[in-house]
């Protein structure tokens, strides 16, 4: 079996997956289901790793065509659009990250979904969305990627509106896909702008022909491409402005949560960067704004992450934020780093979320924190690897995400484009996101239990045998945590920052530095040459790292301390910030602000189109039209009265008129 | 100070008006006959007028054709208006609307 | 033999659902003439598919073409016909939702119904004439005949309001279609001023046309463009569709949004823009404008409706927005991506009206809020609309992406400005889409009388899933299937944009291939 | 102000203001009385202009012949007297009258006037004085009926003739017009 083939098999056993459960698995029992979608990823997995660790690694680009999709002839030529697909080490990260984690997610929703009638569309749409998550990293041109780009937009509809008959879950499906579809106009915008200026849309051939001089000449264009995919970026990575649809998107059953809102799906803005990064580096308008609006989302979700009580909500704010740093690190120039913390970020944030599914799993879903406390010793597996999940997420040194987030910030402060204030801004959301995951952690593991009380009054009759039962779950569901959190330990080590590196006595780049130099080698150059060298030093990087850590420690002890009592124990403050305390716990009221200013007047709008414009002004053009010839005619068949006197005003009057036109 | 015949020409504008309007307000077809006689008449004294203006006499000749052929419309019209007292037993001008469209 | 068919191919297709339509007419027993019926536009389509075995794809001539005498020879009328890439697509379109639109018509019409696929029938006939028609008046009387049966089909299987529906239909269309006759009649004139002979030849008349100082071409574009952006319908001349749609039977909507819709589109490109390439270029913007306003409005009111079928009906103007735009923006990409677009909108709205017939035969309501978590009762109900809607939503793996993104491309290399704004059409377009699947098919399960209904009966899912396939297939296979318009649209593309004539000749099957001697060539 | 003015305007005013009286009638009969008046004055006003051939036909042929025939055709059919007004005034009525007021303050002030006389100016007519091609020239200024006489069948041979023959015609078509319905009725008799 060679390369390509495997390439295609890869991409197309999670679509057979689909097929096969959507349509001829209807009535199979719940095994065969789930064996079958769990197997429709794991086999893909099988077979990335053996290409990732094989061609991949040793350097090669596997490109394969599948089938010719688009050619229109274009002014001197054709574009032509195959559906091809292209294997690098960028897509190759990716490909492991989804296949990998997608596994362990289908294995683990296997179990968490056992209790769901026809569960087979559930699996359906989930190997639907890893075929469609496949063609956005795999696609060989700006089009696959969109068809993947839109694919696991419209997955995610489908899966965040899983329980339809809640009109909320549908309503928020249905705000997932809009809002993404903004984003997706950018996107679409940014593919004509690469059709106009160079007549193609495979990343290899734009790649080929942007040269520094072209880049130069159009610099207003490639700022606006820049832009326009930041936009796309925007929708589906949950950035400022475009983020209010994952705090909702978590309406979906957990695992969907997992996989799509924080591991796969909501990352592929940052792949998409990452492979435009050769392009986006000659405008610095563009990363500029990128790094910008990275570092503003980070800090702006992390403010409300601090007050939830979702257990839900909390993660799917820090996920915002945390795509806010991948963002930020994008911006700043530090793809490979970008990169890297998505791969940290996909495996701790799925523990977190499969943690949390987890325990609300156990708890029959009751998802507010305030009614959990002291569950680690009831469930010591979730417990122990949401502990772990936790330390990745807030940094604590050895932990993955201290890797791939200090190197985020320390080039937020040195990179190319970075900025200290960048760094200040990203220094205070990762002291946000320390005091609000150690929050949830010690009050849904920790503590006081508050669980019996609460569960007799949210369950009633059905529940009663259930509420003294909250166990560890199976070990279907146990098993990815554990191995999430290996990963989420281990998954750091591929971006050690330099100056530890230097103290091991390691030389050279870390490994996702090299491993990603094929990808964003022209992208650093470009830096290079035009905007000078970074200009850090070990000093500085020491001294970030070392504040961060402090701040970081301080924040953690915080929390720990003012949760001790109970969730009460934040009340104080809460009373003491007042108003504003109410206007981070409802979000910073953004949804109310669009509802009030884009979509209410555009209602309105439609209504006033519909009454006014279509029914007033058209109608009545269209129907007094009419009716006013029917005057015109009447009136003049009035006048053809058949009563000579008429006849002779009519001559007078006409005399009069030839009269008045000869003599004056 | 206007001469007689340009006077004589302002009588017979006004002597048209008051014709015109005869035929035009009465629905009594006899009357409208008259007035057109009025009408006429008016005609004739701008035609005399206008031969005394300009010293010649084609105006006056002119004014003898039109009392010829005023009569021959007098002839015809009140045969006109008998045939259609007979028809219709009235000579209302209303009445007659075959032209209607 | 082959050539025989070939020769005979068009009029074949023309005039053998009028066969049919008697035969029907004259049968005694309903459910026969049903089932007749079906097969006759079964048929149909069988030898419509000669068309694409042996279409020539290198070329952009007039294949499959017959030219006959017709009326008096002085008259230079004549009946000529013949397929180019840009009609071979909607003639296929046509051929294959018939056979699916009679399928469904077995539950939505109850009454009179051998009247009804008789009416049917004569409408193919009358659409694929026109389609494939070269000669002005052949056209014309074709492009009227289509009239009569959709006049009849609203006016009598409709709704409530089915007469004021139907007339205005027939109004706004017939007033289109005179200003486009007497366009003709000067064009005609024109012409034998010109070279001495009458000729209603299309041909011909794109030389003479092309020839004529700009003023007069300006003229005479805006009376054919005005024609056909009546019946496509553009922004502002769009009320007629949604009442039209609203009082419809199932399948009138369905042959209406179909294809009768893509006659003004087909028009446009066969017609107003080859003929006056001078004045369609000074009409683009004019042109381009309209179609994005059509495409924001349409999409805004679409939104603001609470009964689906009109929702669909306002869709149809914003989509049909893209497609007027398309063409407008005179390249390949704009050409290829409105024709492309008509087929899937053709598909997915088509699809789109069926399925509001399921629901409707159910429970003779359109109000959105009588409906609501069908998912629940009808999970292949929902299915189909899901697959449906994200065909019209122009998801990438749909057909309707393809056009769209060709057209919105193609729009964009010459005025990015209207093909961003055209771009939140395709925002909206998510919006209204989904807000009715939203209504209909999510939500909870409250009405009590949704709770009994049964899902799509097997005759229903076949005629719904096939066009979901086509949905799909669309989406995919577009290279092969835009493969056969390409040489027409690029020779239309380089005619427009040289403001030359088109020219393109007959190919008579079974005579030599050389060119056609056009007769003006002295 | 010599008499002949003044007789010349108040006959003329007289004149019109007795067809205003005319119009306004409801018996017929009546009217024609008024307007035989009318008529006199108005052959009066011929007289004045030196038209005496015009001034005796006036008379002789309106005044006695035509309007003896109209009296004739009104007490023949006996009519009853007519409803002046069916209504109100219309605005029609109204805009029409207001159309002749207007008129006849543009024509009867000087500007109406110089309007009137501009045309024949320009074209080498003067009051007073007489035209060079004017072949009345030839005839003396006090021998009106003689002047008449040669113009008429001079200049005027044809036209005179044909309106004889026109005279015929409606003497020949009154007589079938007011016979046809009895003849029909004969015939369906």
């Amino acid at each position: 079996m060679n390369y390509q083939a495997m390439l295609a098999a890869v991409l197309l056993i999670p679509l057979l997956g689909s097929v096969l459960n959507g349509f001829f698995l209807r009535k199979a029992p719940r095994l065969v289901t789930v064996t079958v979608a769990t197997l429709a990823i794991a086999l893909p997995f099988v077979l990335s790793c053996a290409l990732v660790f094989g061609p991949i690694a040793s350097g090669e680009v596997i490109r394969t065509e599948l089938f010719k999709w688009i050619s229109v002839p274009l002014e001197g030529g054709w574009l032509e659009i195959p559906f091809a697909l292209s294997l690098d080490r960028l897509s190759g990260i990716l490909l492991l990250i989804i296949t990998g984690v997608g596994s362990l997610i289908h294995l683990y929703a296997g179990e968490y979904m056992h209790h769901e009638e026809g569960v087979y569309r559930f699996f359906a749409y989930l190997n639907l969305f890893v075929f469609s998550m496949l063609s956005l990293v795999l696609g060989a041109n700006m089009v696959v990627t969109f068809l993947g780009w839109e694919g696991v937009g419209v997955c995610s509809y489908l899966l965040i509106g899983y329980w339809y008959s809640d009109e909320a879950n549908a309503r928020a499906g249905m705000k997932a896909f809009v809002a993404n579809r903004v984003g997706d106009l950018g996107f679409l915008l940014a593919m004509f702008m690469s059709v106009k200026l160079f007549g193609s849309v495979d990343y290899s051939a734009i790649a080929a022909s942007l040269t520094n001089e072209l880049a130069s000449e159009n610099a207003s264009m490639i700022t606006a491409i820049g832009l326009c995919m930041l936009l796309g970026v925007a929708g589906k990575s949950a950035q400022l402005p475009l983020y209010i649809w994952l705090p909702d998107a978590m309406a979906g059953p957990t695992p969907v949560s997992a996989l799509i809102h924080a591991a796969t799906m909501v990352t592929s803005g940052i792949y998409l960067m990452t492979r435009m990064s050769f392009l986006l580096v000659h405008s610095s308008t563009a990363m500029t704004t990128i790094a910008v609006i990275g570092a503003a989302t980070a800090l702006f979700a992390a403010t409300i992450g601090l007050v939830q009580n979702d257990i839900k909500k909390v993660l799917a704010y820090s996920t915002v934020s945390q795509l806010g740093f991948m963002a930020l690190g994008c911006g700043v120039g530090a793809f490979q780093y970008g990169v890297a913390h998505l791969m940290t970020h996909a495996f701790f944030k799925a523990l977190l979320f499969l943690g949390a599914g987890s325990v609300i799993h156990a708890m029959h879903h009751e998802q507010d924190i305030r009614k959990m406390g002291g569950l680690i010793k009831k469930m010591p597996i979730t417990g122990w690897t949401f502990v772990i999940g936790t330390l990745a997420i807030i940094g604590f040194p050895g932990f993955s995400g201290f890797f791939s987030k200090d190197e985020i910030l320390y080039y937020a402060w040195s990179g190319t484009f970075g900025h200290p204030l960048l760094w200040v801004t990203g220094a205070l959301a990762a002291a946000c996101t320390s005091f609000y995951m150690v929050r949830l952690t010690y009050l849904v593991f920790f503590g006081q239990s508050r669980v019996e009380h609460a569960h007799h009054h949210g369950h009633g009759h059905d529940d009663h045998h259930h509420s003294h039962e909250i166990h560890e779950n199976p070990w279907t569901m146990t098993l990815p945590l554990v191995l999430l959190a290996v990963f989420s330990i281990v998954g750091g080590y591929v971006s050690i920052p330099h100056a530890i590196m230097h103290v091991l006595g390691l030389e050279g780049d870390n490994a996702i530095t090299q491993w990603l130099y094929p990808v964003i080698s022209s992208a650093k150059e470009v830096m290079k040459a035009v905007h000078g060298d970074a200009h850090g030093s070990a000093a500085l990087e020491w001294g970030l790292m070392g504040t961060s850590t402090l701040v970081m420690l301080i924040m953690s002890g915080f929390a720990i301390a003012l949760y001790k009592v109970g969730p009460q124990g934040g009340d104080a403050y809460a009373q003491a910030a007042g108003g504003l305390y109410r206007l981070i716990l409802d979000k910073w009221r953004i949804d109310e602000l669009y509802q009030a200013v884009i979509i209410e007047p555009l209602k309105k709008v439609g209504d006033g189109f519909f009454k006014f414009g279509d029914r007033a002004v058209i109608e009545g053009v269209i129907n007094e039209g009419p009716r006013g010839i029917y005057l015109v005619t009447s009136v003049l068949s009035d006048i053809q009265s058949g009563l000579v006197r008429n006849y002779l005003k009519l001559v007078f009057v006409a005399v009069v008129a030839l009269g008045a036109w000869i003599f004056i | 100070m206007l001469t007689l015949p340009e006077i004589g020409l302002y009588f017979s504008f006004l002597l048209f008006l008051v014709g015109l309007a005869g035929v035009m307000f009465r629905k009594n077809i006899l009357f409208m006959m008259v007035s057109v006689e009025i009408l006429l008449n008016a005609a004739n004294l701008a035609f005399v007028s206008a031969s005394k203006i300009t010293g010649t006499i084609d105006g006056q000749v002119v004014m003898f054709f039109v009392m010829a052929v005023a009569a021959c419309e007098a002839a015809v019209g009140l045969a006109l208006i008998i045939a259609l007292y007979r028809t219709k037993a009235s000579i209302e001008a209303d009445d007659l609307k075959a032209l209607r469209g | 033999m082959v050539s025989v068919i070939s020769q005979w191919i068009l009029t074949l297709l023309i005039f053998f659902p009028l066969l049919g339509a008697i035969v029907v007419g004259l049968m005694k027993d309903v459910q026969t003439a049903r089932h007749v019926a079906v097969a006759i536009a079964v048929l149909e389509m069988i030898f419509s598919f000669h068309l694409i075995a042996h279409f020539n794809i290198d070329s952009a001539s007039m294949q499959f073409a017959q030219d006959l005498a017709w009326l008096p020879s002085g008259t230079g009328i004549r009946y000529i016909v013949g397929v180019d890439g840009l009609s071979l697509m909607l003639v296929l379109l046509t051929t294959i939702l018939c056979p699916l639109i009679l399928l469904s018509s077995y539950s939505s019409i109850e009454s009179n119904v051998k009247s009804f696929l008789a009416l049917f029938l004569v409408l193919e006939s009358a659409m694929i004439g026109a389609l494939v028609s070269l000669d002005l008046v052949l056209f014309y009387v074709f492009w009227e005949a289509m009239l009569i049966p959709m006049y009849f089909i609203i006016g009598v299987w409709g709704g409530k309001e089915r007469i004021y529906a139907t007339t205005k239909f027939f109004i706004y269309t017939v007033v289109g279609s005179l200003l486009m006759l007497v366009a003709f009649a000067y064009l005609y004139y024109l012409h034998y001023q010109q070279n001495g002979v009458f000729s209603t030849n299309l041909i011909e008349l794109y030389r003479t046309a092309a020839g004529l100082p700009a003023e007069t071409q300006l003229w005479l574009f805006a009376a054919t463009a005005l024609a056909f952006a009546i019946k496509v319908p553009l922004f502002p001349f769009h009320t007629w569709l949604p009442d039209a749609h609203v009082q419809a039977p199932t399948p009138g909507s369905v042959i209406l949004a179909g294809v009768l819709l893509k006659m003004g589109t087909y028009g446009l490109m066969r017609m107003s823009i080859p003929m006056f390439p001078e004045a369609a270029h000074q009409a683009a913007p004019v042109m381009i404008t309209l179609s994005v306003i059509g495409i924001i409005y349409g999409a805004l009111i679409a939104w603001r409706q609470t009964d689906i079928k009109k929702l669909v009906a306002y869709s149809s103007v914003s989509h049909l927005g893209f497609v007027v735009a398309g063409m407008f923006a005179f390249n390949e990409m704009g050409f290829t991506g409105a024709l492309y677009q008509m087929v899937n909108h053709g598909v997915s709205t088509g699809a789109l009206f069926l399925l509001i017939g399921v629901v409707y035969e159910r429970r003779h309501t359109r109000e959105m809020s009588e409906y609501g978590g069908l998912a629940k009762q009808m999970p292949w109900y929902a299915f189909f609309m899901v697959v449906a809607t994200l065909g019209s939503v122009a998801l990438p793996g749909t057909g309707g992406f393809i056009g769209e993104w060709l057209i919105l491309n193609g729009v964009f290399q010459v005025h990015p400005v209207m093909a961003t704004l055209a771009g939140t059409g395709v925002i909206l377009g998510a919006i209204y889409m989904l807000w009715l699947v939203l209504k209909v098919v999510w939500g909870p399960l409250n009405n009590e009388e949704n709770k009994k209904l049964p899902d799509c009966s097997p005759r229903e899912s076949f005629v719904l899933a096939t066009l979901s396939v086509f949905v799909f297939a669309t989406g995919f296979l577009s290279a092969p299937i835009l493969e056969h318009t390409v040489p027409t649209l690029k020779k239309l593309q380089e005619s427009v944009n040289s403001k030359s004539a088109y020219k393109t000749q007959l190919v008579i099957p079974g005579r030599s291939n050389e060119p056609m001697k056009v007769m003006m060539e002295k | 102000m010599d008499l002949n003015f003044i007789a010349f305007v108040v006959m003329g005013l007289a004149a019109t203001i007795l067809s205003g009286v005319m119009i306004t009638r409801r018996w017929p009969v009546s009217a024609a009385m008024v307007l035989i008046a009318v008529m006199t004055l108005l052959a009066g006003m011929f007289g004045l202009l030196e038209a005496h051939f015009a001034a005796a036909a006036q008379i002789i042929v309106y005044a006695g012949a035509i309007m003896v025939v109209f009296v004739f055709v009104m007490m023949l059919l006996n009519l009853p007297p007519e409803e002046l007004r069916y209504g109100g005034v219309t605005w029609g009525e109204m805009v029409l009258i207001s159309l002749g007021v207007l008129v006849a303050i543009v024509l009867g002030t000087q500007v109406g006037q110089g309007l009137l006389t501009q045309g024949l100016e320009s074209m080498g007519y003067a009051p007073g004085q007489t035209p060079a091609h004017a072949k009345s020239l030839y005839f003396a200024a006090d021998e009106n009926v003689k002047n008449v006489a040669a113009t008429m069948f001079v200049d005027y041979l044809w036209a005179f003739e044909l309106v004889s023959f026109l005279i015929l015609a409606a003497v020949i078509g009154s007589i079938v017009i007011a016979k046809k319905r009895s003849a029909e009725n004969a015939n369906a008799a």
